[in-house]
């Protein structure tokens, strides 16, 4: 307890040193009167209460600004008094501390703005540099390694001195070394070995530090700078490359998700469905009722909601899918062209079916947690969505070759597209076998729905967006064939990525397009053609 | 020539061509000659209209002639009926001189507010309207060749082939939306002001391009039919239906398909620019899959494999469009024209010339006797379901 | 060939003949009816299909409800104000002809409409040729001013340079990513931003410009770039004029990313409460959009408009935006005009139009300008977690918006003065009508 | 290959050491066969014995792995595709009928036969008398003189293989390799298939690919057995039906 007290106190020194560069005036008041600021709802008032709060060493300050960071911190405009609602539900009078049963009112939230919440985070910082938290502590030592401000030179030894934790001592190693490099009263020696620790840092932050040094150094220091960045220069087009086929892959498993049930309806059954697309688009809105749902009734459970979503999904879009079958495919099949025409018809119904109930604008899916942010994986940022889109893709395929190997309806459907009159002539239900095939196609395009909600609009032209890109993966890959289909999707994903970063975005798509219109000329039948006499019989 | 027009000219398509002639004159004259607000005055609005139509029919022609008679589904037809209209902006463009809001004799309006020092190589000569109209033919034409040639020649077919016109058309709506290409990106070309002199807002202009449209159907409809009734036509039909017997028979069959697929696109062409100065503007919209797959289905919905069809098709359906989008039926018109597609296929396969043909035929066949019996076929001949497409 | 024809059409009966025609008379008059004119029509031409559909509906509904609130109060003039909806469905060639047949055959007195720049340059001649009026409320690229076209959104000088302005003096933004989709409006935005920057001091080499595609869905590669942009060491903020789909996916991976608004702020021009309702705004607290109209802003004209509206979609989480706020101006303007001249002849409404005063709904008064564009006050507001922005600066004043940009080599000396001189683009150089040349 | 061997320079068609696999799996295997002008041959073999890729070889549909397959001695039939390969002579029936259906009889024949195939020559063609004479001759050899304004796809499954022999005439080409002709007809029609096939070989070389034995004894001719794409046996018909290998082939192991 004690220890704790006197790391506030040395934090409120630092902190005090850290503002005093460009808030003297402030220092003067009571802390009182700082507070009181607060509920002046003006920018520059808060500012300055904020420096006059971090600086005033009262042990509410903490507690204050962390409340106003996380919006906790509210203000009376008429008596100026100004609260904090504790994480608990509980509510202290920010200015004594003292607890308050009820929020008067006409209380309303103290505002930020960017350069207020910079400067809360600075507070914070300078504050938590010797939190508890391993994960503060690091944060806090990134931040300054950031400011390489000399002030919080004493702090940072000091925590570096005591630091247990291995990835918050590297921080601190890091934080120390970008400080003495742009202290000039520093020895060379340290100076170089300095140097080479934020070389061996090796990222971005890095490069940016090194770069901003400036001209004006001694030669040692001049080429030991000089060699780092092109150290980290090589580096970092090495993770680049690494990077684009990471964005390459990922958006492969896209373009895969939403062409694998136009593999099975298309590649497999002939069927040239154009309203895939709003199949896709379906699984999507099934997303979007269940988060709802669950937003209104069983908010705890908004983390699993894409786990509930996605079977819902399958069997909404496969219902829908069986539906159109029976419906209209069934009397078309030997005509796939007219298959075209209808289910072109069938997209424009269904867009604006879902324009009518849902409204045209776009929907909110959110991101279950487990789905949001990102990690450093070396030199280059994955994000979880992509990842989980990615591990997903390749379970939904994966299940689908399983299925359609090892299942008795798997073996149907192989036996009636080889050779229907012979398939029922042994007594398999042509018809039920065609339902359930679409049924399991437009199924996976709404299961691929769920996923594409995560990562783009759910409006009713979602489906749209992907209609050509499905055709051109499946063509590509060769009609018929489902590795064909993940391989294209793969290929042209990462040709894509590749070719972005050189040629920019459209000139990139463009550049694919023709390539696929090349390679059709090289292969007419796709990647991975059938072969021998049975193709044209 | 006298034997190709005789045979191409049945009753059918002699009725086709007067009733196309007689509806552009009588709705010209109406629109002259009847004061306006009388109650068989055409205005100028439905003129405008009319003259839309049937560039689309005209389109629709080029698509049949590919897909109903040589059994090629081009998806990316519309690409050629765009590259036509840009190349009859351009000159349109240029005939607005000084004439732009900046007032800039050579540039148009979009290349001065996006500083280009001088106007790019590829619009020199749009300023002459010959060498417009050459182009109208020349770049579509061109642009098939070359697709036809390494496609066909590849012997891509079937839906490969469908879906690369497709990722063609694609490729190029990408191309004319960057600002970077010289063509006014996403905004096109647009603010026309004179055609070879004349105002294109004039209502005497107007109804000289409708007049002219009909006129270019009628063309487009001669010379479709003088193909589909040559030998040629016959050979083209039995591409469609048996192409590797063709093969066999020792034709080649690459030549014939690159010859039709080049007609068709010259033919989509010039429906292009025929339809920019009357709808004025042309943008890389066009060049969207769908508008492609659209005209594909005006075909269907008329009869596929027959002329009279596909040209009807086109005029019945954007009617449609024009009907349902406006009045209280405007935030369902999406409902009913997808239900009229899914309709006419299920219901009407042959399409609506098609089906009246089948329902007629049998009927008429008694009538007729054997020695006209060339007459009896009209001008369609059923196509038969390919199951390589 | 001729004598063919003739054989043909001597063997054809007389009676297909009179059918045939008979049929032609009746299709064609079932085109052209109409009806008296008991009411003022007024157009509404917005996509109601389409991908334009997303931002397009609610201006629908927007002057569907201002012509009902009008008629409570009486109508204009003593007549009642009556819709006339089409829909032109995203499609740029079916705007011009829906115009035409808005003109022609409903006879409206004036047309409230279009999103899109191309859509605004498709109906263009229509108007001219016609001699209609048209109310035109998106911001938009500006480098026009037109005599039957009003402008109520804003003009670059009116939303894009305030916004630079905003993250120099109060960011201290140095460096700088312009990203937009590939059409006119950002285009030509960020040309003007460029000069003006560069006229502030910014490096070539602190400007980075991207452009993609309609509908971009995969932002990975360029949010990448712009962290990498951003971590050279001076602040960086992104500029986006990325249209309509392409911000949610834009967004998501922004927030997936980490990039915090402390970090590189994005204040963007397309963006506003309609597009949010479809984000989870949590990861987004902070980014920066400006606008001349906020649903936030408190002010007893907006919450009387907000709760009226919400009454009349009968959704109590309904949200308002800026192009809606701009047809509440541009409705309430054209009614006075109309008042005023007692007519609703376009040519008096258009001459009466200039001068016209209306409130808005932040608690100022825009007037109608010589060049057809609004003065209009400028707010910057950062995105909250409710999908709301607060509003962390406006203009002192009210912002009259240009229709020549000051920053472009091209229309520098040009004005639009439909008053006194009669003409959209006036060069004030050689004092000639006509821009540049001439 | 012996490039002195006699059979190389007087043999209308010759295959030697031609091997095709699709995707590993070996249709034809080190087949070596030789026609001589103005024979009949006829191959038999059971499902799967590489008949019909043998023939997509030699009118070149499909392209050998390696072997030689020469035309009149001298023309290496491997650089040809289907069109050129057809100019020089070789008509090709297909094991399903295939003919124009949508079309009528007499256009079926007009199509196939062998005048200018140019795009101009077609577009401008006008019918000569030379040319009807001759479709009338081929439409009596058939026998379909009295449907000859019929739709193709109407007629009867044997007709139609009559009119795809035709359409052979019609093109009147050296070499006919007709596969499978009697398949789905009555013995009647069998037997007037085998007379018709006779007539026909009196001016030119055909190769007859079929099942029939009673038909392919009745052709009385060479017969070649193929089995897993190589020769069997070669023979005449007692000589290859005693065969003992021939009888394990087809009666099953």
């Amino acid at each position: 307890m004690s220890t704790n007290i006197i790391d506030r106190l040395r934090a409120a020194v630092l902190a005090l040193l850290l503002t005093v560069a460009f808030a003297a005036p402030a220092l003067a008041g009571p802390f009182e009167d700082a507070v009181a600021k607060f509920a002046n709802d003006d920018f520059s008032d808060t500012a300055a209460a904020v420096e006059a709060v971090a600086a005033s060493g009262n042990p509410l300050a903490l507690p204050i600004i962390s409340a106003l960071q996380e919006g906790r911190l509210v203000a009376d405009p008429g008596s100026k008094k100004v609260f904090v609602k504790q994480a608990d539900g509980k509510i202290i009078d920010a200015a004594t501390g003292a607890a308050v049963d009820k929020l008067p009112d006409g209380v309303a939230d103290v505002r930020l703005n960017n350069r207020l919440r910079r400067a809360v985070e600075a507070a914070l910082g300078s504050l938590t540099l010797l939190s508890p938290d391993p994960a503060r502590r690091i944060a806090a030592a990134q931040s300054v390694f950031k400011s390489h401000d000399a002030n919080a030179l004493p702090v940072v030894e000091e925590a570096l001195a005591k630091e247990t934790n291995r990835s918050a001592k590297a921080a601190f190693t890091e934080a120390r070394a970008a400080i003495l490099l742009f202290k000039p009263d520093v020895s060379e020696a340290d100076k170089l070995d300095a140097i080479a620790v934020v070389k061996a840092k090796g990222d971005q932050e890095a490069m940016a530090l090194l770069t901003s040094l400036g001209p004006d150094q001694p030669p040692l220091i001049k080429t030991a700078v000089a060699g780092a960045i092109s150290s980290i220069q090589s580096d970092l087009a090495m993770w680049s490359m690494v990077q684009n086929a990471w964005y390459g892959i990922s958006l492969g498993s896209v373009l895969l998700l939403a062409a694998i049930g136009l593999a099975i309806t298309f590649g497999v059954m002939g069927v040239i469905n154009m309203a895939h697309g709003e199949m896709v688009m379906i699984g999507a809105y099934t997303t979007f009722v269940v988060q709802e749902v669950i937003r209104t009734r069983y908010p705890g459970l908004f983390d699993v909601s894409l786990l509930i979503a996605v079977p819902l999904a399958f069997v909404v879009a496969g219902a829908i899918g069986v539906a159109i079958e029976r419906g209209i495919i069934r009397f078309l099949y030997g005509r796939p062209l007219e298959t075209l025409l209808a289910t072109w018809g069938l997209s424009l119904v269904l867009q604006q079916a879902v324009r009518t109930a849902f409204g045209p604008t776009n929907r909110e899916v959110g991101n279950p947690s487990w789905m949001s942010g990102a990690f450093e994986l070396g030199q280059i940022t994955i994000t979880y969505n992509r990842l989980w889109i990615l591990v997903f893709t390749l379970a939904v395929f994966g299940i689908l070759l399983a299925m359609l190997r090892y299942t008795a309806l798997g073996l149907e459907m192989r036996a009636v597209t080889q050779n229907r009159r012979m398939a029922a002539s042994m007594g398999i239900a042509t018809s039920r076998v065609d339902a359930l095939t679409f049924g399991l196609g437009s199924g996976i395009a709404g299961i691929a729905g769920v996923a594409l909600s995560q990562i783009d609009n759910v409006s009713p032209n979602l489906g749209q967006s992907y209609i050509i890109d499905s055709f051109m993966v499946v063509v590509f890959g060769g009609v018929g064939n489902l590795w064909g289909t993940l391989v294209g999707a793969f290929t042209l994903g990462i040709a894509n990525k590749f070719l972005e970063p050189v040629a920019g975005a459209v000139l990139g798509k463009i550049a694919i397009l023709v390539l696929i219109i090349l390679f059709i000329q090289k292969r007419p039948r796709g990647l991975f053609a059938l072969k021998g006499r049975a193709v044209e019989a | 020539m006298q034997h190709i027009l005789t045979r191409s000219l049945d009753r059918a398509a002699t009725t086709f061509i007067l009733v196309v002639a007689g509806l552009g004159i009588l709705i010209s004259l109406s629109n002259i000659l009847l004061p306006a607000g009388s109650f068989f005055q055409v205005p100028t609005y439905l003129v405008a209209l009319f003259g839309k139509y049937v560039c689309y029919a005209i389109l629709a022609l080029s698509i049949d002639l590919i897909w109903g008679y040589c059994g090629i589904l081009s998806l990316g037809h519309g690409a050629f009926f765009a590259l036509g209209g840009y190349a009859m902006g351009m000159y349109l463009m240029r005939q607005i001189g000084s004439r732009g809001v900046y007032g800039n004799p050579i540039l148009p309006d979009f290349m001065v507010f996006l500083n280009y020092p001088k106007l790019p190589w590829y619009w020199h000569g749009f300023d002459m309207f010959w060498f417009a109209a050459l182009m109208v033919l020349l770049v579509p034409g061109l642009l098939a060749f070359c697709f036809g040639w390494l496609a066909f020649r590849s012997r891509v077919t079937g839906v490969y082939l469908s879906i690369i016109t497709q990722a063609m058309t694609y490729a190029l709506l990408l191309a004319f939306f960057r600002n970077d290409f010289g063509f006014g990106g996403n905004n096109g070309l647009t603010d026309f002001k004179d055609i070879l002199g004349f105002n294109v807002q004039a209502d005497g202009t107007r109804v000289a391009l409708f007049l002219l449209s009909c006129f270019s159907l009628i063309l487009a409809f001669l010379i479709c039919r003088a193909v589909v009734t040559s030998k040629l036509g016959k050979l083209l039909i039995a591409i469609r239906d048996a192409e590797s017997r063709t093969r066999f028979l020792g034709y080649r069959v690459e030549s014939y398909k690159l010859f039709v697929f080049t007609l068709s696109a010259c033919m989509a062409g010039v429906a292009g620019a025929l339809y920019v100065p009357q709808v004025g503007i042309i943008n890389p919209s066009e060049f969207a899959p769908g508008n492609s797959i659209e005209a594909v289905i005006w075909v269907a919905v008329g009869g596929r494999g027959t002329l009279t069809g596909a040209a009807l098709g086109a005029v019945v359906v954007n009617y449609a469009k024009t009907y349902f989008t406006s009045g209280p039926l405007a935030p369902y018109w999406l409902f009913m024209l997808g239900a009229l597609f899914i309709l006419v296929t299920l219901l009407l396969p042959k399409g609506i010339v098609g089906t009246f043909n089948a329902w007629w035929e049998p009927w008429k066949a008694q009538r007729i006797s054997d020695a006209d019996e060339s007459a009896a076929r009209e001008d369609g001949i059923e196509p038969k379901p390919n199951p390589a497409e | 060939m001729l004598i063919q024809l003739t054989h043909e059409i001597a063997t054809m009966t007389r009676r297909r003949w009179l059918a045939a025609t008979a049929g032609l008379v009746l299709g064609l008059a079932a085109f052209g009816d109409a009806r008296a004119q008991d009411t003022i029509k007024v157009g509404v031409l917005h996509s109601l299909s389409g991908t334009m559909a997303i931002s397009e509906t609610t201006l629908k509904d927007t002057i569907l409800f201002l012509i009902e609130e009008q008629n409570k109060k009486g109508g204009v003039m003593g007549k009642k104000l009556e819709a006339v909806v089409v829909d032109p469905a995203s499609n740029w060639p079916l705007f011009a002809e829906k115009a035409r047949e808005l003109i022609t055959k409903d006879k409206v007195s004036v047309v409230f409409g279009c999103w899109t720049s191309v859509s605004r340059k498709s109906v263009l001649p229509v108007f001219k040729e016609l001699n209609s009026i048209l109310f035109y409320p998106v911001q938009y690229e500006g480098e026009e001013s037109e005599r039957n076209v009003f402008y109520t959104g804003a003009a670059p000088n009116q939303q894009a340079i305030p916004a630079v302005d905003y993250l120099m003096k109060d960011e201290k933004v140095q460096r700088w990513v312009l990203a937009g989709t590939d059409y006119v409006y950002p285009r030509t935005t960020n040309k003007i931003l460029e000069a003006y920057l560069k006229s502030k001091g910014v490096k070539q080499e602190d400007i980075m410009i991207n452009y993609t595609p309609f509908g971009h869905s995969d932002w990975q590669t360029i949010v990448a770039d712009i962290k990498k942009f951003g971590s050279a060491g001076k602040k960086t903020a992104v500029v986006s004029t990325i249209n309509g789909d392409a911000n949610v996916p834009f967004y998501k991976e922004l927030g997936n990313q980490g990039i915090k608004a402390t970090d590189i702020p994005v204040v963007a021009f397309s963006v506003g409460e309609e597009e949010l309702a479809g984000i989870d705004t949590k990861p987004l607290l902070g980014h920066l959009a400006a606008w001349n109209y906020f649903q936030s802003i408190k002010d007893p004209e907006n919450e009387k408009f907000i709760k009226a509206w919400q009454a009349y979609t009968k959704n109590p989480k309904r949200v308002t935006n800026d192009p809606m706020e701009a047809h509440v101006i541009g409705f309430d303007m054209w009614v006075k005009a109309v008042e005023k001249v007692k007519s609703t002849d376009p040519d008096k409404v258009i001459d009466a139009l200039p001068g016209i005063e209306a409130k808005n709904l932040t608690g100022g008064t825009s007037k109608m300008l010589p060049n057809h564009h609004i003065t209009k006050p400028v707010f910057i507001g950062e995105i909250k977690a409710n999908g709301q922005f607060d509003v962390v600066w406006k203009t002192p004043g009210l912002v009259a918006g240009d229709a020549w940009s000051k920053e472009l080599d091209g229309s520098k000396d040009l004005i639009g003065d439909w008053v006194e001189k009669k003409c959209g683009n006036y060069n004030t150089k050689t004092n000639k009508c006509g821009g540049q040349g001439s | 290959m012996n490039v002195m061997d006699p059979r190389v320079t007087s043999a209308i068609l010759y295959l030697d050491g031609v091997h095709v696999s699709f995707d590993g799996f070996h249709a034809i295997n080190n087949l070596s066969l030789a026609l001589e002008p103005g024979e009949m041959r006829a191959i038999i073999g059971p499902n799967g014995a590489g008949k019909t890729t043998m023939m997509d070889i030699i009118t070149g549909k499909t392209k050998p792995d390696e072997g030689v397959v020469l035309f009149d001695g001298s023309t290496d039939l491997t650089r040809l595709d289907e069109t050129r390969i057809a100019e020089l002579g070789i008509g090709r029936k297909f094991q399903k009928p295939t003919v124009f259906e949508s079309q009528t009889i007499e256009d079926n024949l007009l199509l196939a036969l062998n005048v200018d195939h140019s795009v101009k020559g077609t577009l401008f063609w006008r019918g000569s008398k030379d040319e009807s004479e001759r479709i009338d001759r081929v439409l009596e050899t058939i026998r379909l003189k009295d449907v000859r304004r019929k739709m193709a796809g109407s007629l009867s499954h044997g007709q139609k293989q009559w009119l795809e022999i035709g359409m052979l005439l019609a093109q009147d080409p050296k070499l006919l390799l007709v596969d499978e002709p009697v398949a789905g007809m009555t013995d009647v029609e069998t037997h007037q298939t085998a007379e018709l096939l006779k007539e026909i070989n009196k001016e030119k070389t055909v190769m007859v690919v079929e099942h029939d034995m009673t038909f392919v004894r009745e052709l009385g001719v060479k017969v070649t057995c193929l089995h897993e794409g190589t020769v069997l046996a070669e023979g005449s018909i007692d000589d290859v039906s005693s065969n003992e290998r021939v009888i394990e082939v087809y009666l099953g192991r």
